[in-house]
C-alpha cells in the first residue's frame, strides 16, 4: 500500500504519479492552479476520485443536460442522493438506479450485494423508507462456466443482501448477449416512500455545526474503487484490484432504522450516505452544497485496520457508512439513537465558513482544498462523436426472416434465456417482505401498495439494448416507451424515471455517438410520455478486450396506481373473455429475438416507433383500465404476439383461440412497438370498443388449456399450454445445469 | 387482547406481524425492542421473521441467548401463546423451547413463493379456526428451513401430536414435510411459512388470518367471561 | 495470547446438502476420487494467556457456537501468540 | 485413504461481518476477553492413498473451494485412514 509520507508532492509531479490515480496532465495542472502549489499525495488522490467519471460525470454531463427533468409532480430532480415525486396525500416516492458493473465482474457476490446496499442508502439518506428493490442484469450467453458462475453469484449476492436487509426485491430484467460476456452489467434500483415533511438533504449548513460519522468503521476496502469504475477491465485491473468491498446487510438494516429515527430529530441538519469515493465525496459535497467549508480530524474516524493513512481514510469505500451534520451542542441525542442500534456514531469535524475542505491527521494538516473546486471545477469534456459504419450499413438492410414451422419457432423462442421464465432467479429474492407486494415478479410491472391509502406504486426496469445497438435514437425512445407500457399495463400512470447509462469507452467516437443518440431518443420519449428523469447513474468504460458492450441505457420507471381496484396483471382471467390486440403490426425483425434464433446476431433496422401513437395507445389502455373494462393487459415485447399470448396463459390454467391475418411470421413474431394484448369480459366489450376503437379482437380465452392460432381456418399453432409452460420454465435451470 | 412483537436487531418481518394483528385481526399490539423489554402485560408473544443478527453463525442462534428469551420462557411455561415465524421459529429451536434444528434448504437456495400447507391439527389454540386436513396458501421465504430432528425426536413429535402443519409439496427437505410444530403443552408454535403475509386477499391469500383469529378466540374463551 | 481454532461440523448421520454439492462439483471438475465431503464452520478466536481454554471453549461451543442437535465440534490451541 | 481438512478464511483486511457478530455475542454472553474472531469455512474430504495431496488440494482450492479474490486457505492431512 502506498504510504503518503513516502511520496512527496515533487515526486508526484516529476514522476507523473497522478496518472496512476487517473488524472491527466492537464487535470493535474488545473489542480496546481487551484491550490497555487503542488498537491500532496492525499490531495492528489482526492482530486482524482472527485474528478473521475464516476463522481464528476465529466464526459456525460453535456448529455445529461438534455434530459427533461421537470414536471409539476417532481419534488426533487437529479442532484441529490435520489429523486422524489409527489404522489398526493402528502406522500412521495423516492428512487434511483445505480450500477455496480466492475465490482461485480471481479467478485460477483459482493459486487452485486454492495450495489444493492449502496442504492438503498441513497434512498434512506433522503429520509425515505425503502419499500422495494429492482435490478437490471446483463450477462454473456449461458454457455461458459464463468458466465453461469457470474449469473449464479450475482443473483445470490442480490438475494443475500436484499433478503437480509428486509426490502422486497419485486422486479427486474435480465438479458443475455455475447457483448456482456467479459463485462456483465449489474444495476440496482431502490424505491422508497416518504412523508413529504421528512425529506432530507445532504447539506452541511450552519457554521460551527458538528459533523458526525455513523456506521461501519473504515477499512482499506475498495480504495480507488471510483477510478477503478472508470477504466476498462483489463489484465491490469486484475493486479490493481482493490481489496474487495464486503457488504454487511445486517449493519445496513440497523442503519436504516437508526437513520429513519434520526431524521425525526430536530437537531439533524443534513445527512448523506458515503457512496463512491466515500468520505471524500460525501463530506465535500455536503459542504459545497451548503456554501460552507468543513474541517475533519481523521484521527477521530472509526477505523477497522491499523495505520491507515489520510489517503486511505478519505478514499476508502467501506460500506454501510453515513455522514451527518448536527446542530452544535445537540450531538448526544443523535449519537444515542445510533447506540440503541449498536452502531458507532462519532463527531469527526465541524462546519466552517471558509469554504475550505481541511483534513487533520496526527496534528497536521493532511489536505486543504477549496471545497467548491472538487465539484464545480471538475473538467467537462465534449467528446468527439462519429456515426459508426455498421449503423450506416444496417439502415440499408431490410431483414426478412424465413420461418417454416411456426409452432417449433414459438417453442424455441420460449426457451431463449432472454424470454424464458426468470422464476429460477426471482424465487431466490424475498419479494414479499413488508407485506405490501400486490404484484410480485412475473407480470409486467411490480406493484407495492401504500399502506393507509388506496394507492399503490408500480415499478419496472427496462432496456432492449439490441434495438439501441441497431439504432440508438430509436432504441432510446423504445426503452422509455416500453417501460411506460409496462407501467400502464399494470394499471398505473407513469410518473418519472431514473436512468442507468451503461456504455463502452466514450473516447471512441462511435461509442460516444451511441450515448448521444440514445440520450436524444430517451429525452424525446420522456417529453412525449411526460415522464421526466429525476435521478440516474452513468457507467462508462464497459468493455473487455477492447470490445464494448451493447449500449445499455436502462430505464427504471415508477408509476402511480390511483386506486387498488385498477391493479391489472398480464395473466388471462376467465374463459370467454375476448382477446384484443391494440397497435399496428408491421414486419419488423431487426434486433428481434427471432433474428437472434435464426441468425445468431443482430442487424438491420430497429422497429420504428411513433411517439404520438405510443402516447395515445398508452392513454387509451390506462383509461379503459381505470374504467374497469380490462381483465388483463400485457405489452408486446421480445418474441411478439405469440410469446405474449403464451406468457399471458402461463399460470392461468386457461387456453386461447386466436385468428391472425396477413403475413403469418410478422403477425406472430414481429416486434412492432406500441402494442398491447388485452382481454375484456363479454359484458364490457361494447364499452371497451368505444373507449379503444383501435383495438381489434383477435380471439377468445378458452377453458381448454391449449394455445390455438389459426389463419383462414387453417391451424398454424396448436400446442397445449402445459407443454409450452414447461419449456419456458425449464430453460434457464436447464442451461445452468448443462455442462460446458 | 394485547400482543407483543419482539424486535431483535435484524428482525425484518416485525412490522408485517404488527399489521397482521392490528389491521388484520383488529387487536392491540406493540413492537417491543428486545433490550429491556417487559413482557408482563402481554397476552401473546410473537417472534417475527427476518435475519436477527444477520443470521450470522446460525439463524436464530445469537438472538436465542439474549435476555428477553428468559422472559419468554417464563411466559411460555405459564401458558401464554408464543408464535415464532421463520426466524422466530429458528430462535425457538435454538433456545430449546421447541425440539429440532434447521438445516439449509436441500437445494441450498433461499426461496420465496406460496406453498400449500396441510393443517394437521385443528385442535390447538393456534389452529382452531381451521379444519383438520384443510389446505391453505401461505408464503415461505427462507434459506434455512429444512427442519431436522433425530428419529427419537420425530417419534416423540408424532406420539404427542406436535406436528401442526406440513407442506403438501415439500420445498426444502424438511423431515416428514414438517412446516410447523408445537410444544407438548400446545402453547408454543413454530413455523417456517409466514401467516402474517397472508391476511389479505389483496396480497394473494388470507389463509393465515384464521391463525391469529384462533389465538384471539382461545384467549376470549379463557379470560373473557360473557354474562 | 492463545489462538484457538474451532471446527464445527454436522454430526454423522445428519444430511449435509452443502457437502454433497461441494463433492459433486469437485467430482465433476477433475477430482473424481474425492469422497466423504463434509462442509462445516471454522472459527478462530484469541483468548488471554491466563484463560482456561478447555473450559472456556467448551462453554462457548455449548452455549452458542455449536448446536448440539445437529453439530459437533473440536478445536486446537496455539499458545504464546503475541498480541 | 487420506483425510484432508481444509480451512478457508477471509484474507486479512477483508471485512468479516460474521466474525464481528459472533465476537460481540460471545463478549455479551460471559466471554468478555475473546478477541480477533474470524469465521471461515471448514471442509473435510478423503482422497485415495495414491493421491498427490498437496497438488490436488491446491488445485481444488484455487479452482473451486476458495475464492481467490477474498479468501485464503490452508489444510492438514491425516494419512492412513481406513475407508
Ligand atoms: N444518467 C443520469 N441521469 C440523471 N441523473 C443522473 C444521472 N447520473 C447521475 N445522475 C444524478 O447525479 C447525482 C449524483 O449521482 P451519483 O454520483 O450516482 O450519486 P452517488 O453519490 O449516490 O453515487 C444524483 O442526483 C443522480 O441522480
Ligand atoms: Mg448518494
Amino acid at each position: 500500500m502506498l504510504q503518503q509520507a513516502e511520496i512527496s508532492p515533487e515526486k508526484i509531479e516529476q514522476d507523473r504519479l497522478y496518472r496512476d490515480m487517473g488524472l491527466t496532465d492537464e487535470e493535474f495542472q488545473s489542480v496546481k492552479n487551484i491550490l497555487g502549489r503542488q498537491p500532496n499525495f492525499t490531495e492528489t488522490g482526492i482530486f482524482s476520485v472527485m474528478w473521475s467519471e464516476h463522481c464528476s460525470y465529466k464526459t456525460s454531463k453535456p448529455l445529461l443536460r438534455k434530459f427533461p427533468t421537470e414536471g409539476p409532480h417532481v419534488l426533487q430532480g437529479p442532484g441529490e442522493g435520489a429523486g422524489i415525486v409527489d404522489i398526493g396525500d402528502d406522500k412521495a416516492v423516492v428512487f434511483k438506479i445505480e450500477s455496480h458493473n466492475h465490482p461485480s465482474a471481479v467478485e460477483p457476490y459482493q459486487g452485486a450485494a454492495t450495489g444493492v446496499g449502496g442504492i438503498i442508502r441513497d434512498v434512506f439518506s433522503m429520509g425515505a423508507r425503502p419499500i422495494a428493490l429492482l435490478n437490471s442484469l446483463r450477462f454473456g450467453n449461458l454457455t461458459t462456466p464463468r458466465v453461469k458462475y457470474l449469473l449464479e453469484e450475482v443473483v445470490h449476492g442480490i438475494a443475500g443482501y436484499g433478503n437480509c436487509v428486509g426490502v422486497p426485491t419485486v422486479g427486474g430484467e435480465i438479458q443475455f448477449d455475447d457483448s456482456y460476456e467479459g463485462n456483465p452489467l449489474v444495476n440496482a434500483m431502490c424505491v422508497g416512500l416518504i412523508d413529504q415533511k421528512d425529506i432530507q438533504k445532504g447539506i452541511a449548513a450552519g457554521v460551527g455545526n458538528t459533523v458526525i460519522y455513523a456506521g461501519a468503521p473504515t477499512g482499506r476496502d475498495g480504495i480507488h474503487g471510483a477510478t477503478f469504475a472508470s477504466e476498462d477491465l483489463s489484465e491490469e485491473s486484475e493486479s490493481k484490484r482493490p481489496s474487495v468491498q464486503v457488504g454487511d446487510p445486517f449493519m445496513e438494516k440497523l442503519l436504516i432504522e437508526a437513520c429513519l429515527e434520526v431524521i425525526q430529530h430536530e437537531a439533524l441538519v443534513g445527512i448523506q450516505d458515503m457512496g463512491a469515493a466515500g468520505l471524500t465525496s460525501s463530506a465535500s459535497e455536503m459542504a459545497s452544497k451548503a456554501g460552507m467549508g468543513m474541517e475533519m480530524n481523521l484521527d477521530l474516524v472509526p477505523q477497522r485496520e491499523q495505520h491507515m493513512t489520510p489517503y486511505e481514510l478519505m478514499l476508502s469505500e467501506s460500506q454501510e457508512r453515513m455522514l451527518l451534520v448536527v446542530k452544535k451542542g445537540e450531538e448526544q441525542g443523535i449519537i444515542e439513537v445510533f447506540e440503541k442500534y449498536g452502531l458507532q456514531a462519532v463527531a469527526v469535524g465541524t462546519v466552517t465558513d471558509d469554504k475550505q475542505f481541511r483534513l487533520l491527521h496526527h496534528g497536521e494538516v493532511a489536505a486543504e482544498i477549496p471545497v467548491d473546486s472538487l465539484a464545480e471545477d471538475a473538467p467537462v469534456y465534449y467528446k468527439e462523436s462519429k456515426v459508426p459504419d455498421y449503423y450506416t450499413e444496417f439502415q440499408t438492410i431490410d431483414y426478412k426472416p424465413a420461418v417454416m414451422n411456426h409452432a417449433a419457432t414459438l417453442k424455441q423462442l420460449l426457451q431463449q434465456p432472454t424470454i424464458a421464465s426468470k422464476e429460477y432467479v426471482y424465487d431466490q429474492y424475498d419479494s414479499m417482505v413488508g407485506a405490501s407486494t400486490v404484484v410480485a415478479p412475473g407480470s409486467d410491472a411490480a406493484i407495492v401498495r401504500v399502506r393507509g391509502t388506496e394507492k399503490a406504486i408500480a415499478m419496472t426496469t427496462d432496456c432492449n439494448s439490441r434495438y439501441i445497438y441497431l439504432d440508438p435514437e430509436t432504441g432510446g425512445k423504445i426503452a422509455v416507451a416500453e417501460a411506460a407500457r409496462n407501467i400502464i399495463s399494470s394499471g398505473a400512470k407513469p410518473l418519472a424515471l431514473t436512468d442507468g447509462l451503461n456504455f463502452g469507452n466514450p473516447d471512441k467516437p462511435e461509442n460516444f455517438w451511441q450515448m448521444e443518440k440514445s440520450v436524444d431518443g430517451m429525452s424525446a420519449a420522456c417529453l412525449a410520455l411526460k415522464t421526466p428523469v429525476i435521478s440516474g447513474n452513468v457507467s462508462l468504460y464497459n468493455e473487455s478486450n477492447q470490445q464494448a458492450i451493447f449500449p445499455t441505457p436502462i430505464v427504471g420507471m415508477v408509476g402511480l396506481v390511483e386506486n387498488l381496484a385498477h391493479v391489472t396483471t398480464s395473466q388471462f382471467k376467465q374463459a370467454g373473455d375476448a382477446i384484443y390486440l391494440l397497435g399496428e403490426t408491421k414486419a419488423e425483425f431487426g434486433g428481434s429475438e427471432l433474428q437472434n434464433v435464426l441468425e445468431g446476431r443482430y442487424y438491420g433496422k430497429a422497429p420504428a416507433i411513433d411517439l404520438d401513437v405510443e402516447a395515445s395507445n398508452q392513454q387509451a389502455v390506462l383509461t379503459s383500465i381505470q374504467q374497469g373494462l380490462i381483465a388483463s393487459a400485457h405489452d408486446l415485447a421480445e418474441g411478439g404476439l405469440a410469446v405474449a399470448l403464451a406468457e399471458s396463459l402461463f399460470g392461468s390454467e386457461l387456453g386461447a383461440k386466436v385468428t391472425i391475418d396477413g403475413d403469418v411470421t410478422a403477425a406472430l413474431f414481429s416486434e412492432s412497438q406500441s402494442r398491447f394484448l388485452l382481454t375484456v369480459s363479454p359484458e364490457n366489450q361494447a364499452a371497451f370498443e368505444q373507449t379503444v376503437p383501435g383495438a381489434k379482437q383477435i380471439g377468445l380465452v378458452t377453458e381448454e388449456t391449449e394455445l390455438a392460432i389459426e389463419q383462414d381456418g387453417k391451424s398454424i399453432i396448436s400446442e397445449t399450454v402445459p407443454t409450452l409452460e414447461a419449456l419456458w420454465k425449464g430453460a434457464i435451470p436447464c442451461l445452468l445445469k448443462s455442462k460446458a | 387482547m394485547k400482543f407483543a412483537v419482539i424486535v431483535f436487531p435484524g428482525s425484518n418481518c416485525d412490522r408485517d406481524m404488527y399489521h397482521a394483528v392490528k389491521d388484520g385481526l383488529g387487536e392491540e399490539v406493540d413492537l417491543v425492542w428486545y433490550e429491556n423489554a417487559n413482557l408482563a402485560d402481554y397476552d401473546a408473544i410473537l417472534l417475527p421473521g427476518g435475519f436477527s443478527y444477520g443470521d450470522y453463525l446460525r439463524s436464530g442462534a445469537i438472538a436465542s441467548v439474549s435476555n428477553v428469551l428468559n422472559q419468554i420462557k417464563i411466559k411460555a411455561e405459564a401458558g401464554t401463546p408464543v408464535l415464532g415465524v421463520c426466524n422466530g421459529f429458528q430462535i425457538l429451536l435454538e433456545t430449546g423451547l421447541l425440539p429440532g434444528a434447521m438445516l439449509r434448504n436441500e437445494k441450498l437456495k433461499f426461496m420465496c413463493h406460496y406453498e400449500t400447507l396441510v393443517v394437521e391439527r385443528a385442535d390447538t389454540m393456534f389452529t382452531s379456526g381451521y379444519e383438520k386436513g384443510q389446505q391453505i396458501q401461505i408464503p415461505i421465504a427462507h434459506g434455512e428451513g429444512n427442519y431436522y430432528c433425530d428419529d427419537a425426536t420425530l417419534d416423540e413429535l408424532k406420539q404427542n401430536n406436535q406436528i401442526v402443519f406440513t407442506y403438501k409439496n415439500n420445498p426444502n427437505g424438511s423431515r416428514d414435510d414438517i412446516a410447523g410444530i408445537v410444544n407438548k403443552a400446545g402453547n408454543v408454535l413454530g413455523m417456517m411459512p409466514h401467516p402474517e403475509r397472508a391476511v389479505e386477499d389483496l396480497l394473494g391469500s388470507s389463509g393465515g388470518l384464521a391463525m391469529f383469529q384462533s389465538v384471539l378466540q382461545h384467549w376470549r374463551e379463557m379470560y373473557v367471561t360473557t354474562s | 495470547m492463545k489462538k484457538v481454532k474451532i471446527f464445527i461440523t454436522l454430526k454423522e448421520g445428519v444430511l449435509d446438502p452443502q457437502g454433497k454439492a461441494v463433492q459433486e462439483a469437485l467430482q465433476a471438475n477433475g477430482f473424481p476420487d474425492v469422497a466423504d465431503t463434509r462442509v462445516g464452520k471454522y472459527i478462530e478466536i484469541t483468548l488471554p494467556n491466563e484463560a482456561d481454554v478447555a473450559l472456556e471453549v467448551q462453554r462457548m461451543c455449548d452455549k452458542l457456537l455449536a448446536n448440539p442437535v445437529m453439530e459437533e465440534y473440536s478445536y486446537t490451541v496455539e499458545e504464546g501468540i503475541r498480541s
